[in-house]
């Protein structure tokens, strides 16, 4: 019951910020919509037992990405507001034929297409220490140890080209 | 009581599908950033709701990754958004317009 | 480590403040109302106008502080004496005088240039006031009465220690040579209630006959 | 005492990425320590480039070995993320040769970037790393890991020069899509696990051939997700509009580069997935590859007619030799399409040190009256462009003949004629736009001076050409390698 | 949930959001107490005795005081900005045990506002998220202060969240050490600190078990974190008088200007008692229990927790006494140049250390 | 032996174009210098030539095994004669290229290595090595009509390029279909001729193939309705690009269509003869006819060949041993007489810079010599006995008209009409009086000149006087072919005619 009402509070929530995010002619008021998405989108976590997923997507989300995403907003001047006038033409027309095309192609789906989620799933109960740091912890440094250090290298990368690409060039304005 | 996974998974649907328009519809470099995070955190739920379907605990070690792999984009993402704004003073992509054919 | 050494002085620094102030031992915040200060020696206060010892005035309305002041604030006019009763021991005496207090700025160059010693300031510094027309002080209420009082807006007030009308600014001593030899020696301003009692001015040749680097100023 | 599993670590399975990654980090750190000349960078990376090429023949002698004797669980490492089949051996041996050839050819941009040469050197190793990762992965999220990783290293590339305007719009634009397309990717990845269960492509297939799958709508919805993310990624048509404007805003150095690596790994992977991991479902997916293969070749053969920038030319050239390539898939056979990969990036990476060459290696834009009369101002230039022009155009005697003609072959095979005569009609029109380069070259004139090839870009030239026409000649070889690295 | 359960869990928020609010009034006079004494100064004596009422009458005014809404703002942001700010400041401290958990009948009360086994990580999205209500504050009043204010807030949250998580992640290996595998929950960290030293050496026996003996460094590292975290001197830049007028809240007055104040002070309040918690051992220390009575003995490890807790809230009031405020150039090289690599250093030779200790060395 | 005949004229190319920029008189003396030797090269095979069928001097190396692409060369009657044709030509169209001083050395490179596809095409027997040489011939070519042509040259050669483009992009769609069905039906891959002809086709593939394989051929020679790239390329070419255009590039298309066409659908040939017939005759028609009206001389030439290639192809359908006898010898004649007449525009084009029928007048007078010459080849092209043009086209009206009798009838009208508008040019261009004054102060041939047209000339004259020099050696090739299509179809070739057999005497067809 409890997961029931949570579930459809956060969905609102997500929903809700997800469409901020699109509608919002602010950037600003895009990101606090992203940030709620993020927080429902944790509890959703939460919710399924994914505990240290949800703790780690409010630090790194909303913590580290949408914080640098504000950084960027202000710094480069949130008072210049978008320019709504469509410049590619029928681009509006095309994105609403796409959403409606594939709201209908879910409509469909679900009305005749005896659709499944999850066709492999095993019907068995998820066990309790699935969330914890313990059991994902074994995984990623066993079986995913390749993919943890290529994290690594991923994120050198990142601060590498950043500073590469941010640096200010002398002699240039 | 316990929702089923396909609801959840339904809702990742639902965001990804607005993250993927709001990136086709909007203008803005960061709103169109922020679009595809939010198209990363909808593949986050539909690992973990799958995961927890199946009782498989790779879905949640996959978020993980997809996690970082959308840390370091913001990065670089960010990075190149601000070196554009010190020419151009403009988060706008319709007024990157010098490259035409 | 340089830094931390640093840091750690710093630290000290502010701690041992703190330590020293809770046994009061460098607590230098007084209770002001409550406790008051020892001004310093050359406190300058509000202004007076002096009399000799026989209770005549000293000043005779030469207007030279007025053209002195730069803040413009002093206004002075002249009268002869009557003869018969002469305010002042000259020809002439201050018939009117008024400071506007709101545009003083305390330099005391007045009371350097006045040739009779007659303005002097105080130590005497509260002299707040409801309305601006208080702040310009006049003849009466600068002018001290035989007994070295003066009138004051709030002679009864905790803050007002009248008192300080007694202490004059020290600077007054400092400086005025009389350049005149009859007076060499001679200790002219006795009984002043402003500005007290001191040792008689030197004269010139004493003047000379110190070393040089003593006392350089004129 | 807490008990440790000991991961499954098998080092020869990633022994190139490991030197590759050391490689780079090694250029940044002798970089900010010792500041030294370019050169030294340049040997370090060539050092790093030639010891990981080696260990690429070691690990196909091993794949060779375990295959012979059948042991091929021994090929798969890392619990499952990473498979050292031939596969993933040769495509990393391109890649590597690629990357070699890349730097060569965006060596004098290296120079002018001054101390930020390192950092585009190291940036070169670390894609080839994620590249290289990608085509060897056997775990989907690995492999979007290594997507990303080789990515994002060309997001940053594309937008490393000191000419800076237009590079930075090209790698705003390329990093916006090419997200876009990492996510599209992803979710599909997320939705193939969903209804699958697993995450490694062996696995997957494994998962195939003991169920069947009675409501498939989730997996098909994912594998055609993947197959938008990847299509974007190698700028098939209709996923290739970020294509023409990067192509022509990033820095001429290293686009050629850029291009290939995307294009390599994008079709491996892609390969991989649909063939290795669901070949089960092809009634569903090859008509939709057809389709997309036959949209990008007319697309792009189409709109590369009217493009008078010579970069945008050869970014629509792409789109439709990504229709090529994928004709190969449809064949549903990997030879044809890893020898039309291998030969296409070399003739790309040599187009674009040409026009590093012409219109200098940080500019961006290469009008196409940039190339009149190079034939006159550097006869050996502009026969080499020519040769590689003619090459991607398929003309026999080229490496693009033969391509062309494997995967036609191969795509005629499996009975997709009528994908044949598209890609014959595309191969057509895109004669036409290659022509009006060579016109250009040969039938215009100019007066302007004479073009000083430099030393790097000569050697790329050489290679590129002698590639182009070695191939064309005697594919064999290369052809023979290509059929033995099949995926597991 | 049975009704005693659910009885307790209220108990439990309530009094420690409480016990918060009444410490951050005592905080704010503390401050400034203090601060005068360092400066040689009385500070506030008229309010209550020794003027302990100041904050009170403060927080009178403030509320009494009208809310001016400058008219360049963004509406919607500008209010909602204070409560972004409060909200993470109080929910971190929910996680802080505060006092040793007794028994009622035969359920067990912890004081603590919850205790998650992921708890930490908890404290650290928190903390991230502190930096939001800054951001809006700053962004949403129209004007070029709060706005720098709020730019400098997202930088420095964003450079020293890095180190103080690596400080935290240094203790959360340690634990491992000294129970069966790492944890992340607050109070299972202070369990962890209860006794001695005295298994090592018989020496050590009258040091207690606080991590702060083994990992100095971390504490070190973390602490300078936390007062760059909470925007104090010498890392207000944030609110920089002297440049920025009054900083992100210069356009705030009356309640919401308060409410940020209110946050500020929790939030130093908060992160003293999560570095209490982690390094100093919490609520641990000898209850003497039978020998004191029942209720002294039971209230002991509050009051310990208190003041270990008020030990490093008066480590903030110091600095800020002491230090002159960094240059910005300054915070940034201070944060990524020396304390990320002090803590990652740090953390791999401690790592190491604690590795070699409980696996042996690595090829024996 | 074959295989030194593709490579030598690439080495001579190499060798051109390693002589140094600098020396630009050098570059085409030597290049026609080379050129000689596949001249004396194809001499010698046509000397030891044996009249036999099948292959002679076969040459097979195996290229790549898994596809089953050989380096496979052969030479038989078919072949003989065009490269034999291709090694002469090229030194004439070499030497008669003086006009060229712009990137000379250029040109004799593209020459040379055209040269080497052209013969390269004539041998190959594998189909793969065929398209490769078929294909490369397109690159020369079109560098030879973008660089040195005239005005229009770009759009000309593009249009070139792309028309043969397509037509090869069907040919290969062909070959690959081809193939595929074969390594179905064997099991292994091959790209052979011969071993291609064993495939056994569904009539519908049949008919597709043939049609691929026929529009690929067509548009080379090239047939109504695709031939308009053809009047553009060799009214823009340089003078020896359109000899060579002309004399070889278009008999690609014939050969291809008797080689190719003919063996390996015979019975799609057989179908499809009638259509390929109209469409040859409908094009002689139709080049004659626009050839009349043609204001431009060289416009004029161009037509009359899509004229004369009409008859090629008429022959090469008609499927009697004279016509294909025809066919082939045809394509010898056209490619001389052709190639001569083109030499010519080209010498009056070098001195009046102009190719208007309306520009000249009265030349006779003024230029006997060349006159002289352009008389003997508009004889020869027209058809009059004793030259070789009569020989090639009584053959196949001959022969056709025993199979495609009303077709053949057609096709003598396009004779006349041939006389009419080739005739008629030279009226207004030769005869009459020199009214311009441009026209007065030409100067005649040059000795060079003479003797470049010479050797044309005496050929021309040699085959049609004695063309079994050449038919003994087609022959059985030829028939060859016809018995190939006899036993794989119901068709069954008419007994040759009464003149038909006069004139094969040389045909030992018992």
């Amino acid at each position: 019951m409890a997961e029931t009402i949570l579930f459809v509070l956060m969905a609102m929530g997500a929903l809700v910020g997800a469409v901020t995010i699109v509608a919002a002619r602010n950037p600003v008021y895009s990101a606090m919509g992203l940030l709620g998405t993020l927080f429902s989108v944790a509890v959703l976590y939460v919710l399924q037992l994914a505990h240290l997923v949800a703790a780690v997507q409010v630090i790194v989300y909303a913590g580290a990405v949408l914080t640098l995403f504000l950084f960027v907003i202000m710094l480069i001047g949130v008072d210049k507001s978008e320019d709504w006038d469509e410049k590619l033409p029928y681009q509006r027309a095309f994105v609403g034929g796409l959403g409606g095309l594939i709201v209908l192609f879910a409509g469909a789906l679900t009305v005749f297409g005896n659709f499944d989620w999850v066709p492999a799933a095993t019907n068995t109960i998820p066990e309790a220490t699935n969330g914890t740091i313990q059991a994902i912890a074994e995984l990623l440094f066993t079986d995913w140890v390749l993919a943890f250090e290529a994290t690594a290298l991923l994120l050198t990368i990142a601060a590498a080209g950043a500073i590469g690409l941010a640096h200010h060039r002398t002699g240039q304005t | 009581m316990i929702v089923a996974a396909g609801w959840y998974m339904a809702l990742a649907a639902a965001l990804f599908v607005i993250g993927a328009l709001g990136l086709l519809l909007r203008r803005n470099a960061l709103v169109m950033f922020m679009c595809i995070e939010l198209m990363l955190n909808a593949v986050n739920l539909t690992l973990i709701s799958a995961g927890r379907a199946l009782n498989d605990l790779n879905g949640q070690v996959a978020v993980f990754v997809v996690l970082v792999v959308a840390a370091a984009e913001v990065v670089v993402g960010l990075a190149i958004i601000v070196a554009v704004f010190r020419r151009r003073a403009t988060a706008s992509v319709d007024e990157l317009s010098e490259l035409r054919g | 480590m340089g830094v931390i050494r640093e840091f750690i002085k710093g630290l000290r620094v502010t701690g041992g403040t703190m330590l020293r102030t809770i046994t009061g031992e460098e607590l230098v915040t007084t209770e002001y109302p409550k406790e008051m200060r020892q001004k310093p020696p050359r406190f300058h206060g509000r202004h007076v106008l002096n009399r000799y010892p026989d209770g005549m005035e000293k000043c005779i309305g030469c207007e030279l502080c007025a053209g002195v002041c730069p803040a413009k604030c002093i206004f002075v006019r002249g009268m002869d004496n009557d003869p018969e009763n002469p305010t002042s021991p000259g020809e002439r005496f201050g018939f009117v005088y008024e400071i506007n207090m709101l545009r003083c700025i305390f330099c005391a160059l007045c009371v350097e240039a006045c040739p009779t010693e007659a303005i002097t300031m105080t130590h005497l510094f509260e002299m707040s006031t409801t309305n601006r027309e208080d702040a310009i002080y006049t003849r009466e209420t600068l002018l001290m009465d035989e007994k070295g009082g003066v009138p004051h807006m709030f002679p009864d007030d905790e803050l007002a220690d009248m008192d300080e009308l007694a202490v004059a600014d020290g600077w007054v001593k400092a400086t005025a040579p009389s350049g005149m030899t009859s007076y060499q020696g001679v200790k002219m301003w006795q009984g002043t209630p402003g500005p007290g009692d001191w040792d008689p001015e030197p004269g010139q040749s004493e003047l000379d006959a110190r070393s040089p680097t003593e006392d350089d100023d004129g | 005492m807490i008990e440790i599993t000991t991961p499954d670590v098998s080092w020869i399975a990633i022994l190139p990425e490991l030197v590759l990654a050391l490689g780079a980090v090694g250029v940044l750190l002798v970089e900010v320590q010792w500041k030294p000349a370019t050169r030294v960078l340049g040997a370090i990376s060539a050092i790093t480039l030639v010891i990981a090429i080696f260990f690429t023949f070691l690990q196909w002698a091993q794949a060779g070995d375990a295959l012979e004797v059948g042991g091929l669980d021994e090929l798969v490492a890392f619990s499952g993320m990473i498979v050292m089949d031939g596969f993933a051996v040769f495509g990393r041996f391109v890649l590597l040769v690629m990357a070699g050839l890349g730097l060569l050819a965006g060596w004098r941009l290296v120079e002018r970037l001054n101390r930020r040469g390192a950092e585009a050197i190291a940036l070169v190793l670390l894609a080839t790393t994620g590249f290289s990762i990608m085509v060897a992965s056997n775990n989907l999220v690995m492999m979007f890991l290594g997507l990303e990783i080789g990515s994002i290293s060309l997001y940053i590339l594309a937008g490393l020069t000191e000419e800076k305007t237009k590079a930075d719009e090209a790698a705003m634009k390329y990093f916006l899509l090419g997200s876009f397309a990492s996510a599209i990717f992803v979710y599909g990845v997320a939705l193939l696990y969903a209804g699958t269960g697993q995450l490694e492509i062996l696995a997957i297939r494994q998962f195939f051939t003991e169920f069947i799958v009675t409501r498939p709508a989730v997996i098909l919805i994912g594998l055609a997700l993947i197959i938008v993310g990847l299509g974007f990624k190698v700028s098939a048509a209709p996923f290739h509009s970020w294509a023409p404007d990067v192509y022509q805003g990033a820095p001429s150095g290293v686009v050629g580069y850029m291009a290939a690596m995307a294009k390599i790994a994008g079709f491996l992977a892609m390969a991989r997935i649909l063939l290795t991991a669901v070949p089960q479902l092809d009634d569903s997916w090859l008509p939709v590859i057809a389709g997309i293969s036959a949209l990008s070749m007319l697309v792009g053969s189409t709109i590369a007619l009217v493009q008078s920038d010579v970069r945008r030319l050869l970014a629509y050239s792409g789109v439709a030799h990504a229709g090529f390539i994928l004709t190969g898939i449809v064949g549903g056979a990997t030879t044809g399409m890893l020898f039309y990969v291998t030969v296409y990036s070399i003739q790309l990476i040599g187009a674009f040190a040409v026009v590093a060459v012409v219109s200098g290696p940080s500019s961006s834009g290469s009008s196409i009256d940039e190339y009149r009369g190079l034939a006159r101002r550097s006869p050996a230039l502009g026969a080499a462009f020519a040769v590689l022009l003619l090459g991607m155009a398929g003309l026999p005697l080229t490496s693009g003949f033969v391509a062309k003609f494997g995967v036609f072959s191969e795509a005629w095979a499996n009975g997709y004629g009528w994908l044949v005569i598209v890609a014959l009609l595309a191969s057509v029109i895109s004669f036409a736009f290659y022509l009006r380069v060579i016109v250009a070259m040969y039938m215009e004139e100019t007066e302007e001076e004479g073009i000083v090839v430099s030393l790097a870009a000569r050697w790329v030239l050489t290679i590129a050409v002698a590639g182009t026409v070695l191939a064309g000649i005697l594919p064999a070889p290369l052809i023979d390698l290509a059929a033995d690295a099949f995926p597991l | 949930m049975s009704w005693p359960e659910f009885g307790i869990i209220a108990f439990r928020v309530v009094v420690t959001f409480v016990l918060l609010l009444v410490v951050t009034v005592i905080n704010v006079w503390a401050e400034r107490k203090i601060l005068a004494d360092m400066q040689s100064r009385i500070g506030p004596s008229r309010a209550g005795p020794w003027g302990i009422l100041q904050t009170v009458a403060d927080g009178l005014k403030l509320f009494f005081k009208e809310s001016v809404i400058p008219r360049k703002v963004e509406l919607g942001m500008y209010l909602l900005a204070p409560f972004l700010a409060i909200i993470p400041a109080f929910l971190i401290f929910m996680m802080v045990p505060w006092g040793k958990p007794f028994m009622i009948g035969d359920h067990e009360v912890a004081l603590q506002g919850a205790d998650l086994n992921i708890g930490l990580l908890f404290i650290l999205a928190m903390s991230s998220m502190a930096v939001y209500g800054v951001v809006l504050a700053g962004w949403s009043s129209g004007s070029k202060y709060p706005l720098l204010g709020a730019v400098r807030a997202t930088a420095q949250a964003i450079s020293y969240e890095a180190a103080m998580g690596l400080a935290m992640v240094a203790v959360v290996v340690f634990t491992a050490t000294q129970g069966e595998g790492g944890t992340l929950s607050m109070a299972e960290i202070v369990e962890r600190q209860t006794g001695t030293w005295g298994d090592i050496s018989p020496v050590l026996s009258f040091v207690p078990r606080w991590n702060l003996f083994p990992q100095f460094a971390a504490f070190a590292i973390f602490l300078v974190a936390i007062v760059a975290e909470t925007n104090r001197a010498p890392f207000d830049l944030v609110e920089a008088e002297q440049e920025l007028v009054g900083g992100f809240h210069t356009e705030y007055s009356g309640m919401r200007f308060a409410m940020f104040f209110l946050a500020e002070y929790v939030n130093i309040f908060s992160m003293s008692a999560i570095a209490a918690t982690l390094f100093l051992g919490g609520w641990a220390g000898p209850t003497f229990e039978g020998s004191l009575p029942g209720l002294i003995s039971g209230s002991l490890p509050t009051i310990y927790f208190l003041i270990k807790t008020y030990a490093i809230v008066f480590i903030f009031f110091w600095l800020r006494a002491t230090l002159p405020r960094l240059r910005y150039d300054q915070l940034m090289t201070l944060g990524w140049k020396r304390l990320i690599p002090a803590a990652l250093t740090w953390l791999v030779i401690s790592t190491v250390a604690i590795g070699f200790r409980q696996f042996g060395a690595p090829w024996s | 032996m074959l295989t030194w005949l593709i490579a030598l004229p690439v080495i001579a190319a190499a060798i051109v174009a390693l002589v140094p920029g600098r020396v630009k008189e050098l570059h085409l003396p030597l290049g026609v210098a080379l050129a000689v030797l596949p001249l004396a090269l194809a001499g010698y095979v046509f000397w030891v030539f044996e009249p036999i069928a099948g292959y002679q001097f076969v040459q097979q190396a195996v290229w790549y095994e898994p596809w089953g692409i050989s380096w496979s060369l052969g030479i038989d009657g078919v072949s003989m004669p065009m490269v034999l044709l291709t090694a002469i030509l090229v030194p004439i169209a070499l030497a008669a290229s003086t006009s060229i001083t712009r990137r000379t050395k250029e040109f004799v490179v593209y020459t040379l290595l055209l040269e080497a596809g052209m013969i390269g095409v004539f041998l190959a027997l594998d189909l793969f090595l065929f398209f490769v040489f078929f294909e490369a011939i397109l690159i020369p070519m079109y560098f030879i009509i973008g660089i040195w042509g005239s005005d229009r040259r770009i759009y000309a050669a593009m249009k070139f390029f792309i028309f043969t483009a397509f037509g090869s992009a069907v040919l290969l769609a062909g070959i690959i279909a081809l193939a595929v069905t074969y390594a179905d039906q064997f099991g292994s891959a091959s790209f052979a001729l011969s071993d291609l002809m064993n495939v056994q086709l569904s009539t519908g593939a049949e008919r597709w193939l043939f049609a691929a394989f026929a529009l690929a051929f067509a548009i080379k020679v090239p047939l109504f309705p695709v031939h308009t790239w053809l009047p553009d390329a060799h009214t823009e070419a340089p003078t020896a690009g359109s000899v060579l255009l002309a004399a070889v590039l278009l008999k690609l298309g014939t050969y291809g269509l008797l080689r190719f066409n003919l063996s390996l659908f015979p019975e799609a040939s057989v179908d499809a003869a009638w259509i390929m017939g109209t469409l040859a005759v409908i094009g002689i028609i139709y080049g004659a006819v626009v050839a009349i009206v043609q204001p431009d001389l060289k416009r004029l030439v161009a037509y009359s060949s899509v004229s004369h290639l009409g008859f090629i192809v008429l022959g090469t359908f008609a499927l009697t041993s004279g016509s294909l006898q025809g066919a082939v010898i045809q394509n010898v004649n056209h490619g001389l007489v052709t190639g001569a007449l083109f030499l010519l525009v080209g010498m009056i084009y070098e001195r009046r810079h102009t190719k208007q029928i309306s520009e000249f007048g009265g030349l006779q007078k003024v230029m006997p010599v060349f006159a002289g010459f352009f008389l003997f080849m508009i004889f020869a092209s027209i058809g009059l006995p004793g030259l070789n043009g009569f020989v090639g086209e009584f053959l196949i009206l001959i022969g056709s008209y025993s199979t495609l009798p009303a077709l053949a009838i057609v096709a003598a009208i396009g004779v006349v009409l041939a006389a009419i508008y080739m005739l008629w040019a030279y009226e207004r261009v030769f005869t009459g009086v020199p009214d311009k004054e441009e026209n007065a102060a030409l100067s005649d041939l040059s000795i060079r000149e003479i003797s470049l047209l010479a050797p044309l000339a005496i050929l021309v004259l040699v085959i049609g006087l004695y063309p079994n020099i050449l038919l003994d050696k087609i022959a059985p090739s030829t028939e060859a072919v016809l018995d190939h299509i006899e036993e794989q179809t119901e068709f069954v070739r008419p007994e040759p005619g009464r003149l038909g057999d006069v004139l094969v005497a040389g045909g030992d067809h018992e």
